[in-house]
């Protein structure tokens, strides 16, 4: 049995008796006025949210869930895209000592109403008109669920049901409390423990039942704590939150992370218009599924395929010595001085300009997660001098647990366990994890708690192994490993990552398939990872239109075939 | 904003009496009587050529009647000229789109807010100062009032001419709003639009109806049968220069000559939907 | 505004950051690069001939901008506007020489500022009476009128009329030392130069704010579609005549300005060859931007004198043929528009726009 | 009363001359939207061709055939070389196209012909005055105008019986929908720019006849202008009516008008009247209105 | 559909209008002789291009078929003009009624048959058309710009069929007209199918329509084909059900005062 120990590293003082809420107190009294916590692109502006603003809204939105009857323990869920609005509301929750339950935006009916009734929610944050109309349709069957509150008013002027009430008047009921009683905010926020469970999340079931993960204050706390010890953050910096929060990944960036370093939160202004808005803001830490990554890089080859001649000469030229570079830091060799003025000349006279465009020209540290990615992928934005780093995590972790190091990267594994984790591989070559940040269990699910959880290990379900540097390659999940004839384990989905990248196919883990017309179609058929963001996306097939000419010339070397951007632009006459 | 003091729901928005329009011989409208009440959605249908856009014309001042006279708010508007008239309330929408093509959307829409601007020349030459200050102001308004309504963002820096043409309608509706007026004439403003693109018009419509915001008195040109007969308060039915009637969008259906001259007796090509 | 390109990074959290001109410290340092070039490089480096280049850019730069803020940017075709030039030519001329100024007037040098500025009124208001017929004429029709302002204003009014004022003849001459700024006697090409640095400043930064505010607007709207300018609510009528008023008003500084340049003025300088060089210069520049006005009038500019430098050798060597070479030299010149235009009809602006993406989106196309 | 029978006689005898040029210009303007700046140098061309022919020694007639045929090439050739590139580009870049193509053609025909004013010698038409009742008129001028009238009478049943004259206006009225029904915009452009230059010829040599050619002559090509304006740009009678009220115009603004305006009424008089008479008839006398349909 | 009886086919065509502005990519599209074929989608979804590529008007908008090919009757045409192409028997019928404005309506008809000599074929076309819109005969000397939006799609089409075409090309007939007008051309314009063999493609919002007289058709997304199959299937697709005919799930009609403020998600472009 492998065995690696990495020792708790010092920092930021995180207590038993501290609490996410109380860390938000004292975070949003330090910093006040003078800074922005967050930055929400509405009206075609950055709007600057300060601390001050952000701990105001908070405290009226909690005094008002306190009118309304919240009381502690009390579960409250929040459905809707990534907006201050959304962070508000489960801070809110969390400083009236509730639970928050983020559901997944695009969460079927049936999977909302399992998941308000398991949960017990006393109280749901709906965005808008389809979220409450979600909630109403099912309030009969989710007899826990007293309100529901919403924020954007379109489409709203026509209910008129009592059970439903706007963010602003929840917020004026809160001052009408704090009026009436001024500290009890202050209290409220001061009387929880580290060990209390913070949030209650949700992970997907796409065979079973979706089960309930309680995560307390402390697991979300050490876990940022632990991460930020190996690739520290400033509080000047800019993170894009663009993932739903129903994904722990983005709990982990926003609140874990954010809250601690007190770094300021971008929230785009349409989920359709994320990517460009990340380009504006151009962070400073990012965090996405492979699959962004992915299309980074087919739309940079487009794009490359498609520029002029002089334009592809310098493209190439630069790329080489960027892969060059890479591939000596990769094997850790020494990069002699004519690289290294060469990678100089690269990065002056494209990839300077190509991070730009990529909005990846401030980005200190990458992540990639939830998924594995293929190594080309990861070549590509390493010759581009992008830190692009795998971690391995899941929501029983409240985020992550293993990740590469800076100069350590090896792009078929995910790198070391970061301190105050130890990772272990069981005989039958399962992953198992123990650290502070490991969950309590699950909500009204013991058995899977028992199963999950033996003395304080978790056990994982995916099978991996530790490499002869220590780090931790990640198989697959164990229903997923075949066993080959030999005996050797098999696993579709890491066969299928590595070639990701090859040239003839034009979709991520796609393949294509033949069908019985003349016309070729590529269909997904890869499931994301259980704790993927997209997991929604599952088995649908998605057809492309890779139409094209049988007769014609073979299509890999067909440009048409290439996915291509459709300009919208129509010239009418 | 522009609203008169004193005006409620359901009192007389616009009223046209007994208006005669003729080019040369052929009479395009003879004796026409419309009443619009503030806060409707006031529908005009009919065949081409009946005259609906005569009418709109007409109320909006690019043509002037013959004989007629053409009341808004109570005040007699016969002798205004359209940009007078604009300044009154009254905003529209064309058949054909008629956007400023060269222009961003936002300028469109910065133009339609033209009447609310009190700048003049010199401080717009200078540009400090007032003209700076409004037009962040009026920039402000646009953003959060009507960039956000008609779902608009990713757009705002495109000229109006590079888009589709369901966008560029929406633009134009965007443009007409900006004006905040008190009655918007709506000219097929779902010609040419597909399925999804006329769902958002008529919820627009809407919107800009009921909510508490706006308000406002609409009149609309359509053909789509499906929109006008679930948006519609009244439906006026025109036919070349005379009103077949003018009534609850259940009793235009049911109207004989309604169906005789306009509807045809099968339902199959009347609306999209 | 604010549709330029800005880096990742760059991004604006009020709308007065969304409006400014200089989003990025890249676009503030070239523009003092401009600055230090125009103010500091030009002027000591360049000799006399080549500053009289640089003040014939100048005044064309003038009075294209009012070209094109008719036809660019209003809609209103123009083949007239030398009058205007004219125009403004004689009245500060006149005013100089006729008007009875105070001798304290005299020394501070005040006489020819306040003429600039009285030129430019007459000029505009006299640019008004023949924008009078825009608010029904439309189109190609209003050509016609345009070009009735040319034959009207230079060679009838002032051919016939205003040469004879004082019984001069043909031409005013202008004294040494009666063209004087404050304690400046504009006597050199380098006092003109500086001169026209500023007026040329002053006359694109007051076109520009124009443009970006109520006004440019609705006069884009008015060039774009009339009809529909007119039902939101502009006043059709009052801002095509706005229009031509503040064309006629940079006419009128471009021709008060351009009299510091000249011994004497005669109605030649403003024949309607220039209407049309002007017309010219906005459309090699590029139609509906200022950038236009300032790309084309250095092209035209360059290109005649690159002409001249090309003909005048051979005019040494072949003495017989000098005039046919003149002949030559205009053929080649109508041919060298007509290709321009045929190879490259967006205008040099358009090229700058497109070199411009070229770097921006590097190393990509789109 | 006589003084203004014999104003008015040689106006409209001019006017028909004007009226020969202007139609070529409508031609122009009617099929291809062109402004053409360049008509004055047409003209030019085809005076100076047929000039040099007559010159020679060749028959009048046969030096007008000549110079018709070459003016027909030239017209090809200018559409295709020049402005075939231009379809579907801004009018104004095309009318700069055309003012190029007059620089191009003046510095042409200066270089070929020189300056100095030539004359058609010997006299092709009789200096004998032919004398209709109490008027006097030239005999140039006469046959000015019946080449006129009957130009005039070829080119209204070209437009209206033919199918290439109902093309052409199609294509005038919408390019693309003519397109799309198989009418060859080329051809159509083609053969405008090519009858043009014929007209012109025609006009320019019937010209030269009674004043003499000069470069001067290509003034005419403005004063065209007015003419058709008057007509109302795309009117083949409106360019025929334009110019002879232009010429008659002309010719009384002259004779009454300069002992009051000394200097230059004759030449801006075409002008002045044209800016007062749009202000009421903004689209000319029989003009495309702007069909709005708003 | 076999291969043989194809009278058009499109195949894998990409258009750029300016050699950079991509608008139309790998679409491929095939319409049998003497049948009717719908061409579905959004705005801007590159539709109208198809056609005009197919009928060669691209170029004149400078636009250019710069991949693929598109053949008709078995020839290549897509490097042709508009003229020859018109002469092999395509007529485009473009969007938004362009009727030469300033003609009558029946010179605009003798436009239309421009491409032939005149004489007794021109009056049977002519004759052919009045059987066809009686409509047009009593407005026959009117000046087209001024005659109502329907007689004007009407000669427009009378146009078309002046010069006997073999495929017409129509793009939105249906827009702006009234319920009974569009009843009346889409009649016509079956009958045209049925009595004088001429084949369709039709460009059309009105999806609902579209299906009723075409048994074939194709859905077009952003320049793409995403969709294809025969009417009856296609009327089945609960995409195209949601997004093309406003159907809830149950087959009813919605109603437009409940259009929610939902995001939308298109499965097909998932």
């Amino acid at each position: 049995m492998q065995h690696v120990h990495s020792p708790a590293t010092g920092g930021v003082s995180i207590t038993k008796e501290l609490t996410i809420q109380k860390l938000f107190y004292d975070q949003a009294r330090r910093y006040g006025k003078g800074r922005v916590a967050m930055r929400e692109k509405e009206f075609g502006l950055w709007r600057p949210i300060t601390w001050r603003d952000y701990f105001e809204n908070v405290k009226y939105l909690s005094l008002g869930l306190v009118r309304l009857g919240l009381e502690p323990g009390d579960k409250v869920a929040m459905i809707g895209d990534n907006r201050p609005e959304g962070l508000w509301a489960e801070m809110a929750t969390l400083c009236a000592g509730g639970v928050a339950v983020w559901l997944f935006q695009d969460c079927l009916i049936d999977e909302v109403r399992y998941i308000l009734d398991h949960s017990d929610t006393k109280f749901l944050f709906g965005e808008g008109q389809e979220e409450v109309d979600k909630a109403l349709s099912i309030l009969g069957e989710c007899p826990q669920l007293k309100k529901i509150i919403w924020d954007n008013p379109k489409g709203m002027r026509n209910y008129h049901q009592d059970c439903l009430i706007s963010n602003n008047a929840l917020m004026d009921l809160g001052r009408e409390l704090e009026q009436a009683q001024p500290d009890l905010f202050a209290q409220m926020v001061h009387r929880g423990h580290g060990d209390d469970v913070a949030l209650l999340f949700y992970t997907s079931g796409t065979t079973s039942l979706p089960k309930g993960a309680l995560l307390s204050h402390n697991n979300m706390l050490t876990m940022g704590q632990h991460l930020m010890s190996v690739d520290p953050c400033y509080d000047t910096d800019d993170y894009v939150s663009y993932l739903p929060f129903a994904w722990i990944g983005e709990q982990m960036m926003s609140i874990s992370c954010g809250l601690q370093i007190g770094y300021t939160i971008n929230f785009p202004e349409e989920p359709e218009t994320a990517q460009e808005n990340i380009r504006e803001i151009g962070p400073h830490v990012m965090f996405a599924p492979p699959r962004m990554y992915e299309q980074m890089t087919r739309s940079v080859q487009v794009k490359h395929l498609d520029a002029s001649w002089i334009k592809r000469q310098f493209f190439t030229l630069a790329s080489k010595i960027g892969y060059h570079v890479a591939d000596l830091k990769f094997g850790k060799r020494p990069v002699p001085l004519i690289w290294k003025l060469l990678e100089k000349l690269a990065y002056i006279t494209v990839q300077k300009k190509l991070k730009d465009h990529l909005g990846l020209s401030r980005v200190r540290h990458a992540y990639t997660g939830g998924a594995a990615m293929g190594p080309d992928h990861f070549r590509f934005f390493h010759a581009l001098g992008v830190n692009l780093k795998q971690i391995y995590g899941q929501t029983e972790v409240a985020g992550i647990s293993v990740v590469h190091r800076d100069g350590d990267i090896k792009f078929d594994t995910v790198g070391h366990p970061i301190p105050g984790t130890e990772i272990k591989i069981t005989a039958e070559g399962e992953i198992i994890t123990r650290s502070p940040s490991v969950f309590l269990g699950y909500y009204k699910n013991p058995e899977a708690t028992e199963k999950a959880l033996v003395d304080g290990w978790l056990y994982s379900d995916d099978k991996g192994f530790l490499d002869e540097d220590g780090h931790l390659v990640v198989f697959d999940r164990t229903k997923d490993v075949f066993t080959l004839r030999d005996g050797k384990p098999f696993s579709p989905q890491y066969l299928e990552t590595r070639l990701k990248f090859s040239p003839t196919s034009g979709t991520p883990g796609s393949s294509v398939i033949r069908r019985t017309s003349f016309r070729p179609c590529c269909a997904s058929t890869t499931t994301w990872s259980a704790n993927g963001p997209m997991r929604r996306r599952s088995i649908t097939p998605v057809i492309r239109n890779c139409r094209r000419n049988p007769r014609s010339t073979p299509w890999w070397r067909n440009r048409s075939a290439r996915p291509t951007r459709i300009c919208p632009m129509r010239p009418r006459s | 904003m522009g609203t008169a003091a004193g005006m409620k729901q359901g009192d007389e928005l616009l009223a046209l009496s007994d208006v005669h329009m003729h080019f040369g011989k052929v009479a395009a409208l003879s004796g026409i009587n419309l009443t619009i009440r503030k806060g409707e959605i006031h529908s005009v249908i009919g065949p081409n050529g009946a005259g609906k856009t005569v009418m709109m014309n007409i109320i909006n001042g690019l043509y002037r009647p013959q004989k007629g006279t053409i009341r808004f708010k109570g005040k007699r508007i016969n002798t205004l000229k359209p940009h007078a008239r604009a300044k009154l309330g009254i905003a529209r929408t064309f058949q054909k789109v008629e956007v400023f093509g060269g222009m961003t959307v936002l300028d469109n829409i910065r133009l339609g807010r033209h009447v609310h601007y009190r700048s003049g020349i010199l401080s717009g030459a200078v540009y400090l100062g007032r003209a700076k200050k409004e037009e962040i102001e009026h920039r402000a308004f646009i953003e959060e009032e009507i960039i956000d309504l008609l779902e608009i963002e990713q757009i705002r820096h495109k000229p109006v001419g590079m888009l589709p043409y369901g966008l560029q309608k929406r633009v134009e509706l965007g443009r007409a709003l900006a004006l905040e007026p008190e009655l918007l004439i709506l000219d097929e403003p779902l010609a040419g639009l597909n399925l999804e693109e006329v769902e958002d018009m008529a919820r627009f419509i809407l919107d800009i109806n009921e909510e508490k915001r706006w308000r406002v008195t609409c009149l609309l040109v359509e053909h789509d049968m499906g929109v006008v007969m679930d948006l519609s308060n009244r439906v006026f039915v025109l036919n070349f220069g005379n009103m077949i009637m003018d009534g609850t969008p259940e009793a235009v259906q049911n109207h004989p000559e309604v169906i005789k001259a306009y509807l045809g007796e099968e339902d199959l090509y009347a609306t999209r939907a | 505004m604010s549709t330029t390109w800005l880096p990742c990074g760059v991004y604006h959290e009020t709308y007065a950051q969304d409006h400014a001109w200089w989003q990025t410290r890249f676009i503030c340092g070239k523009m003092v690069l401009l600055a230090v070039l125009l103010f500091g490089v030009i002027p000591f480096f360049a000799d006399s001939y080549e500053l009289s280049v640089c003040n014939q850019i100048g005044y064309t730069i003038l009075g294209a901008l009012g070209v094109q803020l008719l036809i660019g940017f209003c809609g209103q075709i123009t083949l007239g506007h030398a009058a205007f030039l004219a125009v403004g030519a004689y009245t500060s001329t006149l005013l100089i020489l006729e008007f009875p100024w105070p001798a304290w007037m005299m020394q501070w040098g005040l006489a020819y500022p306040i003429s600039i500025v009285a030129a430019a009124i007459v000029a505009g208001l006299w640019s008004v009476l023949f924008g009078l017929p825009s608010a029904r004429v439309k189109g190609f029709y209003l050509i016609l009128t345009t070009m009735a302002a040319q034959f009207i204003t230079v060679d009838f009014i002032i051919t016939q009329y205003i040469s004879q004022i004082g019984g001069r003849g043909q031409a005013f001459s202008l004294p040494p030392g009666t063209i004087k700024v404050g304690p400046w006697v504009i006597d050199s090409d380098l006092k003109v130069y500086f001169m026209m640095i500023v007026l040329v400043i002053g006359c694109v930064t007051v076109l520009a704010n124009l443009l970006r505010s109520r006004a440019g607007r609705a006069w884009v709207a008015i060039r774009d579609n009339d009809v529909s300018a007119e039902v939101m609510g502009i006043n059709v009528v009052k801002y095509k005549l706005l229009a031509f008023f503040v064309a006629g008003f940079i006419g009128g500084i471009a021709g008060a300005f351009w009299i510091s340049n000249l011994a004497a003025v005669s109605p030649e300088h403003f024949p309607w060859f220039w209407s049309l060089w002007l017309v010219g210069v906005i459309l090699i520049g590029g139609v509906g931007s200022i950038h236009g006005a300032i790309f084309g009038s250095i092209f035209m500019v360059a290109i005649m004198e690159l002409l001249q430098l090309a003909v005048m050798p051979l005019a040494d060597s072949f003495p017989k043929l000098l005039m046919d070479f003149l002949f030559i030299k205009e053929a080649a010149f109508g041919l060298a528009i007509c290709m321009f235009m045929i190879f490259e009809p967006n205008g040099l602006a358009y090229r700058w726009w497109q070199g411009k993406n070229y770097f921006n989106l590097w190393p990509f196309s789109y | 009363m006589e003084l203004f029978l014999m104003t008015l006689t040689t106006g409209i005898m001019v006017g028909g001359i004007y009226a020969l040029v202007a139609l070529g210009w409508v031609l122009i303007y009617k099929c291809s939207g062109v402004l053409n700046l360049a008509m004055g140098e047409m003209t030019l061309i085809g005076a100076y061709v047929s000039l040099s022919f007559y010159s020679m020694g060749v028959p009048f007639l046969l030096a007008l055939a000549i110079s018709l045929i070459i003016g027909f090439v030239l017209g090809i050739l200018t559409e295709r070389i020049f402005l075939d590139k231009l379809i579907g580009e801004p009018v104004l870049t095309v009318i700069m196209v055309t003012v190029g193509l007059s620089f191009f053609f003046k510095g042409t025909v200066e270089f070929i012909w020189g300056t100095d004013t030539r004359v058609f010698t010997p006299p092709v038409f009789s200096i004998e005055p032919i004398h209709i009742g109490p008027l006097i008129v030239g005999q140039v001028y006469l046959w000015s105008f019946v080449a006129a009238i009957v130009l005039l009478i070829v080119f209204v049943c070209f437009f209206k019986y033919t199918r290439w004259g109902l093309a052409m206006q199609a294509t005038a009225d919408d390019e693309m929908a003519a397109l799309s029904v198989g009418v060859s915009a080329r051809y159509v452009y083609a053969a405008a720019w090519a009858i043009a230059f014929m007209a012109a010829g025609v006009g320019g040599t019937l010209l030269g006849n009674i004043n003499g050619l000069n470069i001067s002559v290509s003034y005419l090509g403005l004063l065209v202008l007015p003419a058709v304006v008057l007509g109302g740009l795309n009117s083949v009678p409106g360019a025929i009516v334009g110019g002879i009220i232009i010429g008659v115009l002309q010719n009384l603004c002259g004779t009454y008008l300069d002992r009051y305006f000394p200097g230059a009424v004759k030449e801006i008089a075409p002008f002045a009247f044209m800016a007062i008479f749009l202000l009421f008839k903004p689209y000319g006398l029989w003009g495309w209105e702007r069909i709005e349909r708003v | 559909m076999s291969a043989e009886n194809m009278i058009l086919k499109i195949n894998n065509i990409e258009v750029k209008y300016h050699e950079v502005i991509l608008v139309v990519k790998g679409v491929s599209i095939e319409v049998p002789e003497g049948g009717i074929v719908a061409l579905l989608g959004a705005n801007g979804a590159g539709k109208s291009t198809t056609l005009k590529a197919v009928s060669g008007l691209l170029k004149h908008e400078n636009g250019a078929v710069t991949d693929g090919s598109i053949e008709f009757m078995g020839e290549r045409i897509d490097k042709l003009g508009a003229e020859k192409i018109a002469k092999m028997g395509i007529v485009q019928v473009i969007e938004g009624r362009r009727v030469f404005e300033h003609l009558t309506v029946e010179q605009n008809l003798k436009v239309g048959a421009h491409m032939r000599k005149y004489g007794r074929s021109i009056k049977e076309g002519l004759d052919k058309v009045y059987h066809y819109f009686p409509r047009l005969w009593e407005k026959r000397h009117e000046t087209a710009g001024f005659i109502s939006g329907g007689e004007q799609q009407m000669t427009v089409v009378g146009r078309a069929l002046m010069t006997r075409p073999k495929l017409i090309l129509l793009d939105e007939p249906s827009m702006g007209l009234a319920p009974l007008l569009i009843h009346e051309i889409f009649n016509i314009i079956q009958q045209l199918n049925r009595d004088e063999k001429i084949s369709i493609l039709l460009v059309e919002q009105n999806a609902k329509l579209a299906l009723n007289v075409a048994p074939h058709a194709y859905v077009m997304e952003t320049g793409r084909i995403v969709m294809d199959d025969s009417a009856e299937k296609l009327r089945e697709n609960p995409d195209i059900k949601d997004f093309y005919l406003g159907m809830t799930d149950f087959g009813r009609r919605k109603s437009f005062r409940e259009v929610k403020h939902y995001k939308r998600r298109k499965r097909w472009l998932a």
